[in-house]
């Protein structure tokens, strides 16, 4: 036998998302504008929303080749957030796994490399360095030429700028050049700024393409939701790694300490309970636990049924108010319902489910009759493969017709799932996977609303009926009159004033 | 021979008094100022069953009541009222009218009906609230069927008032419409009635002369036959006293053919006279598929669907040759046609299979 | 009046002398060791053209052949010359047969056809190879169309040979059948023939006496008129000289039955004498609709296509008539039924509507 | 406005991999033991089949729990590859993004974390270490317990042993313990094993599950493929980051060398008119190119239609043999015909089609009666999402009538596709992307089987029909001769024996 000598070989995250550059959704020009636009007005509204400041994004595509058919573009992005302190721009633009959103707190974005991806597929696709300008208000403001060494996951800075900051103005521009197809993501980036403003009411956005052509969403509300709170880990989402991480850290003594220190609405009977439902005594020292005992605890956290529901304070929905004024202000209708639900969990982990209905008015009529559906996902709209999603599967199973719905009638049903982690089914993260706890949540909101629209459906449907009921009297019982004389052979018509009067008075009723 | 007289004046007669009668009551309503208010029979299936002693599907004791007053019933109840008018004017002229000629007349009258179905329905409405037939109050179907035989009528319609006519007259048979079902029976030599569900086996009987060999007058039903048919059959049976044969296909659909003229349909449970109780299925029986060595198709779904509802029915319980004809089918598996008896030749049918099976079973 | 004269017997022995020309044929090929071959005219879409002078459709010059030697053709060659064997002994006697009982007197033979269509289309075959009609050599459909009027016939049926009836007889209407149609006309006080679609309606004119009023025959022809039907309404125009009017529902359908009495059908363009080239179409019209406001229905996609068909077909080309009508239609883009007229009362057809077109194309 | 000031962390590869376990297939229980097999599987492929060893491959699957609901299990994976050098093998299987698979070759995983995945997917719900023993088939067996830091991305080495090794064996056995269900995988995983034996026919695979069922896959062929070369980058599939990790390696002095010396199938003819076509003086010195005269040059070669196809030494077909016997061996089918296409390339990455059908025997009949496909990339079985993938579209776009083939005939396709990039459509690597280059080899592939088999099927049905033939003649002629007499009047039959004696040589042609 021949043996062949192996070399093996050790490469960066960098390299390693250079290399698979579909898993963050550039796997083609079109999907690559699309993601490109997405990730940074994501970054811009965590950038402002969850630091109290109401949205301004300005969004600009241009076309720098010749001809836009040449495919290359020029992508600015500016918002007025809270800035990035100088010392982290470089890093947090131009190293993979390198982030502020690796918190167990709802964000928009979950991989936390989205920016990074889009400036590292600009650098491959043009070789021009990406350029951003930020200030956290005080009186600099900082400019960096950077790009990426993906051998080695490291920003390399090209220039670095400090500018006056008279206007105390705080906030991010980033600008970036990258190749794409535009006419093909055009449909798609549109859909998506338009949901954008239906669950973003309080964001002044806009938009222009290379055509100049502006899309202006404005702010109508300007209350921002609620922003979420960092949590501890609830017990039923916890598996071994996270209890080695925290026992590296503690300083509790006892089981009974750590249970109520480090986990989710854990208090002290609780943690009694829990501990002899586990078997460990109450004083067992946590840094003493032999592995096989780990895993017995988190079996035993799996399993227990004593532990509290997770509270929603980690999450941030959107609120019933801001969702109504998103839907509108985006649809225009002539009628609209929404609802939050309560929280729930699955696996451990917290979530809030919001759902709104919309009738007429803008509210399209797809060309399938079927009821058009807005999905978000942490206020991120979800535009790609609807048929795989659970809110199409609860739309679907609902006999829409107890609910005095016809097809092709003008009917918008929006759902929004917000959590510290939303189940997605492919890494794609456009389709959220059937977990019962969710679908019962979504199922449960869908039929209030509908049951709203249904109130609202009938009472349109009474007033025209009423109308109609008395032209059928009108219109028939002279018939009977004048028919049943004839075949009576009676020369006189009988007098039906007094019937159709009470047909009118019933007919108040 | 006994027969049972039949006069078309009279019940013509009759008829008109009752459309009048309801009219009238009606008009009384409203004169006392009520929303008139109509009840009738109820025909829903659950009202409908089987009559052990008329050997026909009868409606029970459900009533359904119809009122003016109520909006659900207001445009019906104008249609039935305009129905019993139109009718009235009908038969009162001595015209005749098809189904389809109803619905388009109501719309002289802007009674509107969305489709002929609805005054179809109104029309079996009127059958059940007065208890008499559409073709009494001179509505007939468009189906066309016919007659052959040795029988001398003489018809009531008017300008043919006492004419007759021997119905062996047209070699091609006679044709079953208005005229001769209200014409009176005069004459006849025949003993007996074989009705056939095909055509061409109508034509080759009287090519063959089964209607001389076997004193017999023949009637074409063309299928499933009409009610003007039924009640045809039934007056030959009644008035002729005559024995009526039934032949057709064997198969689930032909054997109900000939049930429904002997015990009616449960579509007609509301009226009496259309049924022949005494009349005999003869065939072409499932064992004489075997027996005769026909040749024969598979039963296909439907057919099976068919057989296991006929099992079902009341009207095949408790009678010996129904029961074992049904047995068979299920056991064959098998069906086949009137016209398969050619394959043993055109005239086999006449010459061998009509004597067999008549000398059995009269 | 001229008559043409109709013989039923001469026809039936120039029949027979073709049918055993055709089996010689084959026997002479046999007894020299060829495979028989069969040579008829081709009946596919592309050797059929209408003809202007005979005003119908026919074959082209193009002709198929069938030989014995041909494992593609030898099963069909089998079952031509069976059937001409067969429908040679049904001739000969002086029986008829309707086109399923042919198709089981197969079997008898042990000559195998997988469906009737199949043995359809070789009585189809035969007859082009004959040049006659299926008719002649007695072979005839289940459809029934029938006849009234005062017209005097002479049967030449078996039995009835020398038998006359006069067609009031019978106020239903006497049925088109093969006595009829082989029948020799005697007399008749009639000008005219009226043919009408529906069986209601020509109920309606018979109890409206329109074949006195009018001084016509009238024909009911059952929808799409069987060829029998096509066959006597020729023979009534022919030999009685007589003018034919034609009433349909007004629709691209009914006005195609009202063509194919005209000029014949692409199916039979094998055949002659079925045609009646001089009948006109009477109505409904399209600008009827309009014209008397009747109540009517949309076109459906099926009829807007069919529209479509005829307005490519030659035998609406270049008549004044039927391609105004043609327009009108795909204009209102509307249709409605014989029955229609019903809305201004039963009679209005018969005393406003009948006698103003007539005195508008007579 | 309020500012609240953001925390920025990094985290390890490990980390990241460990917060997005579905990229590498890991979403839930059952798709885990899925994943977990066929990625040790596919390690010890390519640890035998490239270095000249007949694979022998043993896979048992036991249930570690009291009963096999409780859903723990350890699986072990034994092969006889080439083993990995002691120093490595810690880092191998305990560190993310290091492996010997970052080759510009065809090799079974692309992303080289499969194995690294498993073992920290086993960690984190047993909290039990891999046991690894491997051997290169010098003196020394080497046995570790391993685990991974995962904050760190790195291995911990709880235990080292070092055995003799007197029968100089070489391999490596993996015994790693995880949560999982594999009553829900079974079905896919027994299907994902039976196709890999019809792609990979020279290897023994035995695989023994919880009930202690074995599958037994037998070596049929003693014949490896050709292996496949390390090849130079072709010039179509270059982008700027690539042309920059190669100036930087360089020791060319001019563009001509440079092109000639890295890049694939370029000579000095083809590098000179690039040049040209390019707009660079041959002596250009790649080292001074600027940033915007890079992305020229790599535009340029996108866009220059003179280069050489890739050829095929970097891949590794079956060959037509090979996959012969691999559909012989596990379909038994009446017959089988297979085809390997030209070598052709998309985006300047090479790739080879193979198409085989099989008819009869074992082939199954599908419920829904279309064709059975077995799709494979790079000698994977893949066994999910068949209807979105470019060879079913393929095969449903064909008229098979035209072939002879009737809906419910047991027939099986077969269609394998080996590139240095197979491109697929998800990140779930299950479904091949429609690149007009593939499906147009696809198709072709198909349709030279297709018409091998319609061969078969005609000849079949011939020697049917010359049967049914003289017994038709048989039939009919008497009648013909007897009806004709009977019509002509004439007493004596005609005689055919001389016709059907005709008929009977013309039979014989």
């Amino acid at each position: 036998m021949q043996i062949i000598s192996q070399v093996f070989q050790e490469i960066s995250p960098a390299d390693f998302f250079y290399r698979n550059k579909e898993i963050a959704g550039f796997s083609n020009p079109a999907r690559a504008i699309f993601s490109a636009i997405r990730e940074l007005i994501e970054n811009s509204l965590d950038a402002t929303e969850p630091f109290g400041i109401l949205p301004d994004i300005y969004i600009r595509l241009s076309s720098t080749g010749e001809t836009e058919e040449e495919g290359f573009y020029t992508l600015r992005v500016e918002d007025n957030g809270s800035g990035i302190p100088s010392e982290y721009i470089p890093l947090a633009f131009c190293q993979f796994l390198f982030s502020s959103k690796y918190k167990l707190k709802q964000t928009r974005g979950t991989f936390g490399l989205g920016g990074t991806m889009t400036i590292l597929y600009g650098q491959i696709t043009t070789n021009k360095p990406v350029e951003v300008l930020s200030s956290t208000g005080d009186s600099k403001i900082y400019g960096y030429r950077l790009m990426i060494d993906i051998e080695r996951n490291q920003p390399i800075i090209l220039e670095k700028k400090v500018y006056e900051n008279d206007g105390q103005w705080h906030g991010t521009i980033v600008e970036v050049n990258l190749e794409g197809d535009y006419s093909k993501a055009k449909p798609k980036v549109i859909e998506y700024l338009k949901q954008t403003a239906i669950a973003n009411p309080y964001a002044n956005i806009m938009f222009v393409d290379p055509k100049g052509r502006l899309y202006k969403f404005e702010r109508t509300v300007s209350v921002l939701p609620p922003q979420p709170k960092e949590t501890l880990p609830h017990p039923h989402g916890v598996d071994v790694e996270t209890i080695y991480r925290i026992i590296r850290v503690t300083k509790c003594k006892t089981l009974l300490d750590f249970m109520q220190e480090h986990f989710h609405r854990v208090g002290r009977q609780i943690a009694k309970s829990f501990l002899e439902f586990a078997g460990f005594p109450e004083d067992t020292d946590p840094k003493r636990l032999k592995p096989e005992e780990i895993v017995k605890l988190v079996q035993a956290m799996k399993s227990f049924n004593g532990f509290l529901p997770p509270d929603a304070s980690c999450l941030s929905p959107l609120g019933e108010e801001i969702l109504k004024a998103g839907i509108m202000k985006e649809l225009e209708p002539e009628f609209a319902a929404v609802t939050q639900r309560k929280p729930s969990a699955y696996s451990g982990h917290p979530f809030i489910v919001e759902v709104g209905v919309a009738y007429g008015g803008k509210v399209p009529v797809r060309s399938d009759n079927d009821i058009t559906l807005y999905r978000f996902a942490n206020k991120i709209p979800l535009v790609y493969d609807e048929s795989g999603d659970v809110s199409w599967k609860v739309i679907k199973s609902i006999d829409w017709r107890r609910y005095n719905v016809e097809p092709g009638m003008p009917i918008a049903i929006i759902v929004h799932i917000c959590s510290t982690k939303i189940p997605w089914k492919t890494v794609g993260k456009e389709m959220i996977a059937d977990r019962p706890e969710i679908s019962r949540e979504i199922l449960n909101g869908v039929r209030e609303v509908a049951r709203k629209l249904k109130v609202y459906l009938s009472r349109k449907e009474k007033v025209k009926r009423e109308k109609e009921r008395l032209s059928v009297f009108l219109r028939y019982l002279p018939k009977i009159a004048e028919f049943s004389a004839k075949l009576a052979r009676e020369e006189k018509v009988p007098d039906i004033k007094n019937l159709l009067r009470r047909v009118r008075r019933f007919g108040e009723g | 021979m006994e027969r049972v007289k039949f006069s078309a004046r009279e019940k013509r007669r009759e008829v008109l008094a009752r459309l009048e009668g309801f009219g009238h009551e009606i008009y009384r309503q409203l004169e006392r100022g009520l929303f008139p208010q109509i009840v009738m029979p109820s025909r829903s299936t659950d009202n409908i069953y089987y009559d052990e002693n008329l050997r026909q599907y009868v409606l029970g004791e459900k009533k359904k009541r119809r009122s003016a007053g109520n909006i659900g019933h207001i445009r019906s109840v104008a249609q039935l009222v305009w129905m019993a008018f139109f009718v009235h004017e009908l038969t009162s002229n001595q015209k005749t009218s098809t189904l389809r000629d109803v619905f388009y007349s109501a719309q002289a009258y802007d009674i509107p009906f969305e489709s002929q179905d609805e005054s179809d329905n109104i029309i079996t409405d009127l059958e059940s609230i007065l208890g008499c037939a559409r073709e009494d109050f001179n509505v007939f179907p468009e189906e066309r069927s016919a007659v052959f035989g040795d029988l001398t009528i003489e018809y009531t319609v008017p300008n043919y008032e006492g004419k007759r006519l021997n119905l062996t007259s047209h070699p091609d048979g006679v044709m079953i419409g208005p005229a001769l079902t209200s014409a009176e029976f005069i004459e006849t030599s025949a003993d007996k009635i074989i009705a056939v569900e095909k055509g061409g086996l109508f034509t080759r009987f009287i090519e063959e002369r089964v209607h001389e060999k076997f004193n017999a007058i023949l009637v074409f039903l063309g299928g499933q036959a009409p009610r003007s048919t039924r009640y045809f059959i039934r007056r030959l049976n009644q008035e002729l006293n005559l024995p009526v044969y039934i032949f057709t296909d064997a198969d689930p659909w032909g054997m109900h053919i000939a049930m429904v003229i002997i015990s009616g349909s449960a579509n007609a449970a509301h009226l009496r006279d259309l049924t022949t109780p005494d009349a005999k299925w003869a065939g072409v029986w499932a064992s004489d598929i075997v027996k005769y060595k026909l040749p024969s198709e598979k039963l296909d779904d439907l057919d099976i669907k068919r057989l296991n509802e006929l099992m079902r029915d009341p009207r095949y319980k408790e009678d010996e040759l129904w029961q074992r004809e049904l047995n068979m089918f299920m056991k064959i598996q098998k069906k086949c046609e009137l016209e398969a008896f050619s394959r043993y030749g055109l005239t086999h049918i006449v010459d061998k299979y009509l004597p067999e099976r008549l000398r059995e079973i009269e």
